[in-house]
């Protein structure tokens, strides 16, 4: 229910906002001397972008009705079919980076708690210093440098050229190292911020009493770490693994583009700058439903971490 | 005839505690319908065992847990009805040490911030005003006034107990309910304190329910005593008879498993 | 042979912010014999809990030990590795700390923090685990332990997190139990039951016991023998009836005065409450150089403002420390 | 099949087999030639299907294609093309004049909005085919149109039999989407689509049926395979290249040239400057009629704007030069009019390479009642001249060149802002509300013929930029261009057309409607061992002759 | 003892980094417009001591250069003559504090340049460049930050201590708020906008609206934070003696969720200097030829700049001092 709510209140705040922004679709095709502009007009007319703000939102939820998603200008087709095998390489780069990069940061983090001050907190402290300092677009640049001049990966795209023609095994290690270079760029992005919020978080709660008690009893430490601290320091974290779901989809936008990942990522700059506004409306909408999921997920993961949060009375 | 109305009066009250372990599991009777009545000036020993459902009682009394059903009478006023705004008087006229006051002490403050603290909230003084008194209270509870700066984590237990029975104090409060506030504390600690709330009750009339363990102590500060056995008051009574004539049989078990105290065979001369 | 724990010249400061180190424990030895119970009774502050923290080696990192040695079982373990340490914690000394409710963690439901005492020392399945931390949990007094297993610490009233303290401290049968207030908020059955259980285990296992407490009944009751602490420095030594019985520090005798006695239902009720120790409990960062009590004792001689008196050992086998009985 | 009427190519004999990899910057977002716009689109479309008549882009003349011969009758205004026969689609179904009959219906169906639709209006009517025969069709227009045959380029004959019912239900502009099975399609080009995989590769195949063949007579095309990869990156597409991954690049930037260029020999690739293009960027002022209401501060400055002085002042004091190296590291060519040195056929020889003079420019401010305080410049009012410059935030030579301007101008005493913005902004603001000064862009003609810059240049056009919707030319000289522009549409005589051409590049460099800046070159690569590569600076640069391409034996790959 | 002094020195580092912003104009030895044609991309100029002939100089000196070729960033010392580096010369006029200048720290005779991080495409010396950038971009970092963090705290607290429908009011407008296109808001801010607004200017109103957007993340984070925080048993405790809601927040709840903003503010501050790398690609960053560490940064991202010019990376090596010094400060604070 609040669901739904959500996606009528995005869309609707979405075509308002498409509606400020300034041009539409069709303006470019006034720079080619050769297309009149009745040509224009009537293109306009036929998409129905001459026509007030109600009816053309009333006529893309008739559309998101027959699960076509509205219609791209651009392709001349329904958004629907356009999305989803796009968004299914999305998610395979996606949730693979992502999970890496908790997988990662989760430990480091931990570990990197315990050693305030001394060599490691200082090499930590620079390397992540650094990774935030690079611009996104430089990173994955730069990694692309990288494959080009030792040539360990793939610089681009999904499969290898012959990739139809290889067994499933090999179809499966072809992409996964395909992945490599795009995940390693993502998990770079990620994981520099992921891992100052684990850290600062399981300092604070090395502090607490029970960690001492914890110790005091033989704990090894590695399960007083993970066991007793991380879980007392597990409240940011969960509400920033829920937003992580739902930047999913933004995440990887420049990383596809640059990496040539056959993602929505292209797809959504392109249809964003070309005001193809259904087609934006598309990923918008998924990556509402995933913030929605993610957050519903850290909302019970908030409780199940912290049994003293409670969700009734008061 | 008129008598003068009770302090508190509650009657009926349970508070149930969803059940662990298990969806089905039983729901937690915590408390199973109690009934109260509580003098003014008077001194009520609450004692049972553990787990019986004494803290709950303080804290549904104090307004800081909600009971399941029941109705609790403060001063003429039912307690339950009120809400919000309507409830911050009574809670300045109701105040209770919890139990386990170490946690109840913020770890991020400072002795006399937190001793200071519900003077701040029941704007009381000026800031220096508010400090000079939280040192005071310090002080009368054995506290150093040098230790002011101090966060809770870096006093031993005693002191953060003895904190926290500052703060109480800073209040002045009709009704003061301690929850095992003398546990930790050594006995010429315990006397001090004990002296220092005798001394109170005699100038300002305060009410006070005990809720304690240490048998001994209670008869000595109490006038009377309710014994609770499994979310029940089953026995009530002033000290001297239910010291001398248990009739519970929980009353009994409790009394004789007090170990014997030995005492000095000449107490040393003042 | 040497006794199971030997603490020899321990002395421990706390330097918090900038001002003087503060003395909290002050060149003070003590033993504890194979299947001893030893008393531990001293004012609040006066450096109980952190003598128990350094003898573990879990003192807070504003905490630091100055001097002296502890050896367990004749190692020094102020020497031992991190490893060393933790295999020796919780399994051959474990600990009961002062207040439970800081000592569980609150985001875990308790049973596994049991569990996980046994599994740390023991290379048992997790299944054996549970069933010895379930046990474990009913020795300690819990008629029904599944509950309590699986309850987090807000749900347990303050007397039944103090059990699972106890529980985690019992679960692998140490040679040497610190406890430090072990009981302060059980009620007298649950309190006779567990002294009933420690002593068993200490005449089964022969464990000895460091038992801080206030509560005199319950020391004479199981201790061997009884120490008194004041500001850092044990002031006497001896065994329980000769401590209670007979108090030689003035310390000892003030506080033993303090004892509430049994209800007298006649006198007036002001009368009925004992009197406390004159003035306030020195401030650990100034001591006094002399005897640390003199501002506060009844019987100051001319040498306590002077110097801090010896340790006196008398003909009954008792120590003490204070200059009328020499210094 | 021997009987049909095949084209021989005059070029290099090749080898049949191989792949070709071509990286796309964005995705062809459709195959159906009737509604495509976009490059990427274009450029596979181009390689399915075939014309009547093709422009050579290297020649830059025009060719027989799928017409074996055209006549034209005296007049200018009827055509007829003698179609080749025998020829089969893709699919194998012959062709004849149905389909091209078909082929124009569709492109001048109103319901299609077809981008190609305006340029079949000859004289304000559109354009009549008729069969003759099979293969035969005649086209008539209105009124005379010069080089009418180059109408034909790009404008793909379609099947027919896979369409029909499609165009008559009206649903033609919905046809042939990406996702079209490969079965339902088929065209007259040297490929067929084999595969597609969204958002990653579009692959096509050799047409077994193909139209020409070599000087050996051996069938055309000889590559096995074209792949056309997304990447959608200019960088990106760049260090793929020089990775070995694709084998074609073109719409290289300057720099990118530079970079890639050092590495050329150890790469086993060739890079290639063709020299500038047809891509003319330009400085315009805003002189659109204006509500003065709502754009006041604007059509106060237009005062000046208009002052054919002070646009000859700012030409003057540019430093084309300055841009030519630093923008595009030496590889682009300083502009004195709007026709490129690219386009040999029709550019004016004798107008004079625009020279830098900042005391020229003084002369001219100071003429037109321009003064300076404070090394400020004013106008007659005493109001400081200074202006905004719009451009597309999202390419960094405009927005280097306008710095540049900037920079220029400030010696001037001529205050600028740059205000790069992002593309769709800039073109509301210079198509819808005119609320902007002065914008910097780039035009690039489709072809070299006049005909394609008309609607730029006849005050009425829709891309007559800097003064849209003029409803009578505001200025003799803009009179008298309009006047040339027309006659040249309908002189069939080709001299008289280029000196008519001419003169209106010599009115565009003396009056400046449009300040010309620079052109840059066309930049390509190949990899080593691909015969038959010839790069042409008309679109598609390096794929026009993908039927003759092919790899030589020493080619390492594939 | 060494917490404080690292933030010590942080606070010392932040302190000069914003200083040297400020007095940009006075240490800047050009103008940061000041374009040199003949010196696109000029490396980094090395200061001499020892001349071509093995002299000594106990003033350092550089030596002027001419390009090699066409634009390749190749060039050659022109030996013949040393130009030592003098201190307090006039030059091009700035302002400081609103009083206008000339005089600059260090500088050369003219022709020769002292580019001491080398020089962008159009030949404008990168260090003043960087230092005029800094005063907009740690500016801008600084006041996204607090809006986001400032709007995110007030709402996520609010979320977090009433619950119940104000939580998911408050809540499900955060998804909102993450969910929507801003990108268009912020074009159709910059086309509201007058274009003749200075740069600066410009950037620094969607810099503000990007902050206001922004406040759903931390929101949702001080939430989390905030309903564990409210059961704590001394806030339990503080209600007890009648602390109102308010009281509870100041006192209690928000120093809980100090150190979780600290971390964040400390993630922000690069997180939306770099921000504008993006923007300006889209034509919403300080527009040219106005320095910002932004804009300098989205040269980088040109295949060419990124291989060829190692100097152009300076504007992301300033930042890692930045960045470092702002973690040890929010490190600081959070351990006080
Ligand atoms: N972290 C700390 N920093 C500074 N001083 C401390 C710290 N912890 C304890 N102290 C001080 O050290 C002294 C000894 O504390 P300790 O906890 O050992 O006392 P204790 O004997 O256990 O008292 P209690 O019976 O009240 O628990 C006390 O005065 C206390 O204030
Ligand atoms: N939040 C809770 N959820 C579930 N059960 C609870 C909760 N709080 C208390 N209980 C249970 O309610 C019972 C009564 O608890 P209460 O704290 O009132 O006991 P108590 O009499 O104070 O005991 P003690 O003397 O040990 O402190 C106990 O069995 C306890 O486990
Ligand atoms: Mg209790
Ligand atoms: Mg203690």
């Amino acid at each position: 229910m609040h669901g739904l709510l959500l996606l009528a209140g995005v869309s609707l705040l979405s075509f308002v906002l498409v509606e400020l922004a300034p041009g539409d679709y069709f303006a470019e095709m006034r720079l080619d001397p050769r297309i009149s502009e009745a040509t224009v007009h009537a293109l306009r007319a036929r998409y129905g972008l001459d026509r007030p703000l109600p009816e053309r939102y009333g006529r893309w939820l008739a559309s998101l009705a027959k699960g076509e998603l509205g219609y791209s200008f651009a392709y001349g087709q329904p958004v629907g079919p356009l999305l989803w095998p796009r968004l299914r390489n999305t998610l395979l780069l996606t949730v693979t980076a992502t999970a890496l990069a908790w997988l990662l940061a989760v430990p480091l983090g931990t570990w990197w708690a315990t050693r305030r001050r001394g060599p490691a907190d200082a090499a930590l402290t620079g390397l992540t210093a650094m990774l935030l300092a690079l611009p996104d677009l430089v990173l994955v640049l730069g990694l692309l440098l990288l494959a080009v001049r030792t040539g360990w990966f793939p610089t681009g795209g999904m499969v290898s050229l012959g990739h139809e023609q290889m067994p499933w095994g090999a179809r499966v290690k072809d992409v996964a190292f395909h992945l490599v270079l795009p995940v390693a760029a993502l998990v770079l992005g990620i994981v520099p911020a992921l891992v100052r919020y684990v850290r600062a978080s399981v300092a604070d709660a090395l502090g607490a009493p029970f960690v001492r008690a914890a110790r005091a009893h033989g704990i090894p430490e590695r399960r007083v770490l993970f066991r007793h601290a991380l879980p007392a320091a597990a409240n940011p974290l969960v509400s920033l693994f829920g937003l992580s779901l739902a930047g999913l989809l933004s995440m990887s936008l420049l990383v596809e583009v640059v990496m040539s990942w056959p993602g929505l990522g292209p797809l959504f700059l392109e249809a964003i700058l070309a005001r193809d506004f259904h087609l934006v409306l598309g990923p918008v909408l998924a990556s509402t439903f995933l913030l929605l999921g993610g957050n519903l997920l850290a909302d019970l993961l908030l409780a199940a971490t912290d049994p003293r949060i409670r969700t009734e009375e008061r | 005839m008129e008598a003068e109305p009770p302090l508190v009066r509650v009657s009926g009250l349970t508070k149930r505690y969803p059940g662990r372990g298990g969806r089905r599991a039983p729901a937690v009777e915590a408390l199973a319908g109690i009934d109260l009545t509580l003098t003014r000036g008077s001194d009520l020993a609450l004692v049972g065992q553990s787990g019986s459902g004494k803290s709950t009682l303080a804290r549904c009394l104090a307004r800081l847990e909600e009971p399941t059903s029941g109705q609790i009478w403060f001063d003429g006023t039912d307690l339950l009805s009120l809400r919000g705004r309507r409830l911050l008087p009574f809670r300045e006229r109701i105040q209770l040490i919890l139990q386990d006051s170490a946690t109840a002490l913020d770890p991020r403050l400072r002795a006399a911030e937190i001793v200071s603290e519900p003077l701040e909230v029941l704007g009381r003084g000026d800031r220096r005003e508010r400090r000079r008194r939280a040192l005071e209270l310090m002080e009368t509870v054995g506290l150093p006034a040098a230790w002011a700066e101090r966060r809770p984590l870096e006093l031993s237990g005693g002191q953060r107990q003895r904190l926290a029975i500052a703060r109480a104090l800073a209040v002045k409060p009709q009704l003061l309910i301690l929850d095992e506030a003398f546990a930790g504390l050594d006995a010429s600690i315990q006397a001090q304190i004990a002296s220092l709330l005798r001394d109170l009750q005699g100038r300002h009339g305060l009410t006070y329910l005990y809720v304690s363990h240490d048998l001994v102590l209670m008869g000595l500060l109490a006038d009377e005593v309710a014994i609770m056995f499994e979310g029940r008051i089953v026995e009530q009574g002033a000290v001297a008879r239910i010291f001398t004539d248990p009739r519970h049989p929980h009353t009994r078990a409790l009394l004789a498993a007090v170990p014997s105290r030995p005492t000095p065979a000449a107490p040393p001369p003042p | 042979m040497p006794a199971l724990l030997e603490v020899r010249d321990l002395t421990v400061h706390y330097t918090s912010g900038n001002g003087a180190p503060a003395v909290a424990v002050d060149e003070l030895s003590l033993d504890v014999e194979e299947g001893e119970v030893v008393g531990l009774l001293g004012e609040s502050g006066c450096g109980k809990t952190t003598l128990l923290l350094a003898i573990l080696g879990l003192l807070p990192e504003s905490a630091h030990v100055v001097k002296g040695s502890i050896r367990f079982r004749g190692r020094e373990l102020r020497t031992l590795s991190g490893a060393e340490l933790r295999g020796l914690r919780g399994a051959e000394v474990s600990i009961i700390f002062q207040e439970p409710a800081l000592a569980l963690n609150p985001v875990r439901r308790v049973g596994p923090q049991v569990a996980e005492v046994v599994r740390a020392h023991r290379r048992w399945s997790r299944r054996r685990c549970r069933e010895e931390a379930l046990s474990m949990l009913a020795e300690v007094g819990f008629t029904a332990p599944e509950r309590v297993h699986d309850s987090y610490p807000h749900e347990l009233s303050g007397g039944e997190r103090q059990r699972v303290v106890i529980a985690q401290a019992l679960a692998c049968r140490p040679a040497l139990i610190l406890a430090d207030e072990p009981t302060a908020s059980l009620d007298s059955t649950t309190q006779a039951e567990l002294r009933a259980l420690l002593g068993a285990l200490q005449s089964r296992f022969g464990l000895a016991l460091l038992l801080v407490s206030h509560d005199l009944g319950a020391l004479a009751a199981l201790a061997h023998r009884v120490l008194v602490m004041y500001a850092g420095r044990l002031v006497e030594a001896g065994g329980p009836t000769q401590v209670f019985g007979d108090p030689l520090h003035p310390y000892s005798r003030g506080l033993l005065r303090a004892l509430p006695r049994a209800p007298d239902p006649a006198g007036s009720r002001e009368q009925r409450i004992p009197p406390p120790i004159p003035g306030m409990s020195p401030d650990p960062a100034h001591l006094p150089p002399g005897c640390a009590f003199e501002p506060r004792c009844p019987d100051r001689l001319p040498p306590c403002v002077e110097r801090p008196p010896q340790e006196t050992r008398l003909a009954d086998g008792r120590h003490v420390r204070c200059f009328k009985y020499g210094g | 099949p021997s009987s049909a009427d095949l084209l021989r190519s005059e070029h290099e004999v090749g080898r049949a087999g191989g792949r070709l990899v071509f990286a796309l910057r964005s995705e062809p977002k459709t195959l159906n030639p009737v509604t495509a716009v976009d490059i990427p689109s274009k450029d596979v479309i181009g390689r399915l299907t075939a014309d009547l008549v093709h422009i050579d882009r290297q020649t830059q003349r025009t060719a027989p294609a799928l017409a074996k011969s055209w006549r034209v009758s005296p007049d200018g205004r009827h055509y007829t093309l003698e179609l080749r026969r025998g020829l089969r689609f893709s699919d194998g179904h012959p062709f004849d004049a149905d389909d091209v009959v078909f082929s124009f219906q569709c492109y001048l169906d109103e319901r299609n909005g077809s981008p190609q639709r305006d340029l079949l209006i000859v004289g304000g009517k559109p354009v009549v085919v008729r069969k003759l025969d099979a293969y035969r069709v005649a086209f008539d227009l209105e009124e005379p149109y010069a080089a009418a045959e180059r109408l034909f380029d790009a404008n793909a004959i379609l099947p027919r039999h896979l369409l029909e019912k499609a165009q008559q239900e009206g649903r033609l502009p919905q046809a042939w989407g990406l996702g079209t099975p490969p079965a339902e399609m088929a065209g007259l080009g040297p490929f067929r689509l084999k595969s597609y995989v969204p958002g990653d590769r579009l692959v096509l195949e050799r047409n077994p049926h193909y139209w020409k063949v070599d000087r050996a007579g051996r069938p055309l095309p000889y590559l096995d395979e074209i792949m056309f990869l997304l990447v959608p990156s200019e960088d990106a597409q760049v260090i793929r290249f020089k990775a070995g991954e694709t084998d074609l690049i073109s719409r290289l930037s300057a720099a990118n040239f530079t970079v890639l260029a050092r590495d050329q020999v150890a790469g086993r690739y060739r890079l290639e400057d063709l020299g500038p293009g047809l891509e003319y960027s330009f400085l315009f002022f805003n002189l659109n009629t204006l509500d003065a209401g709502k754009l006041a501060a604007v059509s106060r400055k237009q005062s000046w704007f208009s002052r054919t002085e002070f646009r000859q002042a700012v030409s003057a004091a540019l430093d084309r030069q300055g841009m030519a190296r630093l923008v595009y590291q030496g590889r682009g060519t300083p502009l004195a009019t709007h026709v490129t040195p690219g386009n040999k056929l029709w550019m004016n020889g004798t107008l004079p390479p625009p020279a830098r003079s900042l005391s020229g420019a003084r002369d001219r401010l100071g003429r037109a009642g321009f003064s300076w305080k404070d090394g400020t410049l004013q106008d007659g009012a005493g109001e400081a001249v200074e202006f905004t410059i719009i451009t597309n935030a999202s390419n960094a030579s405009r927005v280097q060149m306008a710095s540049i301007i900037q920079d220029d101008l400030r010696e001037l005493g001529l205050r600028v802002q740059v205000v790069p913005l992002e593309n769709r902004a800039l073109l509301d603001r210079v198509f819808h509300s005119h609320d902007y000064e002065a914008a910097l862009m780039a035009l690039t003609s489709e072809d070299v013929d006049p005909n394609s810059e008309m609607n730029v240049w006849i005050s009425s056009g829709p891309t007559h930029l800097w003064h849209l919707g003029e409803s009578r030319p505001a200025t003799p000289w803009e009179d008298e261009i309009d006047g040339l522009m027309h006659r040249q549409l309908v002189t069939l005589d080709a001299r008289e057309r280029k000196r008519l051409y001419d003169r209106v590049q010599a009115l565009v460099a003396e009056n400046l409607p449009l300040i010309p800046l620079i052109s840059p070159n066309v930049l390509v690569g190949a990899r080593e061992g691909l015969g038959n590569f010839r790069p042409a600076i008309l679109d598609p640069y390096v794929l026009w002759n993908a039927d003759e391409l092919f790899w030589l034996p020493s080619a390492d790959r594939r | 003892m060494s917490a404080r002094v690292g933030r010590v020195a942080a606070l010392a580092l932040l302190a000069a980094v914003h200083l040297a912003a400020l007095g940009a104009g006075f240490l800047a030895p050009y103008a940061p417009t000041a374009q040199n044609r003949t010196l696109p991309y000029a490396p980094p100029a090395p200061l001499r001591f020892v001349d071509a002939e093995g002299v000594f100089h106990l003033r350092p000196f550089v030596y002027a250069v001419t390009e090699q070729g066409s634009v390749t960033g190749a060039y050659a010392e022109d030996r013949r003559r040393a130009y030592p580096v003098r201190f307090l010369v006039p030059g091009a006029p700035y302002r400081f504090a609103g009083l206008p200048g000339h005089v600059h720290l260090f500088g050369v005779d003219e022709p020769a340049r002292i580019f001491l991080l080398g020089a962008d495409g159009f030949g404008r010396d990168q260090l003043s460049r960087l230092l005029h950038g800094a005063q907009i971009s740690l500016f801008a970092g600084l006041m996204a930050t607090v809006l986001s963090l400032g709007v995110g705290w007030l709402l996520g607290t609010v979320s977090g201590f009433y619950g119940r429908g104000v939580d998911a009011v408050i809540m499900r407008s955060a998804e909102l708020f993450l969910a929507l296109p801003w990108l268009y808001l912020l074009f159709a801010v910059r086309a509201m906008l007058p274009l003749s607004i200075p740069p600066a200017r410009a950037f620094l109103l969607l810099v503000l609206v990007i902050g206001l957007v922004d406040w759903a993340r931390p929101a949702r984070l001080v939430r989390g934070v905030v309903l564990t925080a409210r059961e704590r048993s001394y806030v339990l405790a503080a209600r007890g003696f009648g602390a109102s809601d308010l009281y509870l927040i100041r006192r209690h709840i928000s120093p809980q969720t100090a150190g979780l903003l600290l971390t964040q503010a400390a993630l922000l501050v690069p997180q939306y200097i770099l921000a504008e790398v993006t923007l300006s690609f889209l034509g919403l960053g300080v527009s040219e030829p106005v320095p910002s560490w932004g804009n300098m940064l989205a040269d980088l991202q040109h295949y060419h700049v990124l291989a060829s010019y190692w100097w152009m990376w300076a504007p992301g090596l300033a930042l890692v001092p930045v960045i470092l010094a702002y973690y040890a400060l929010s490190e600081a604070l959070s351990t006080r």
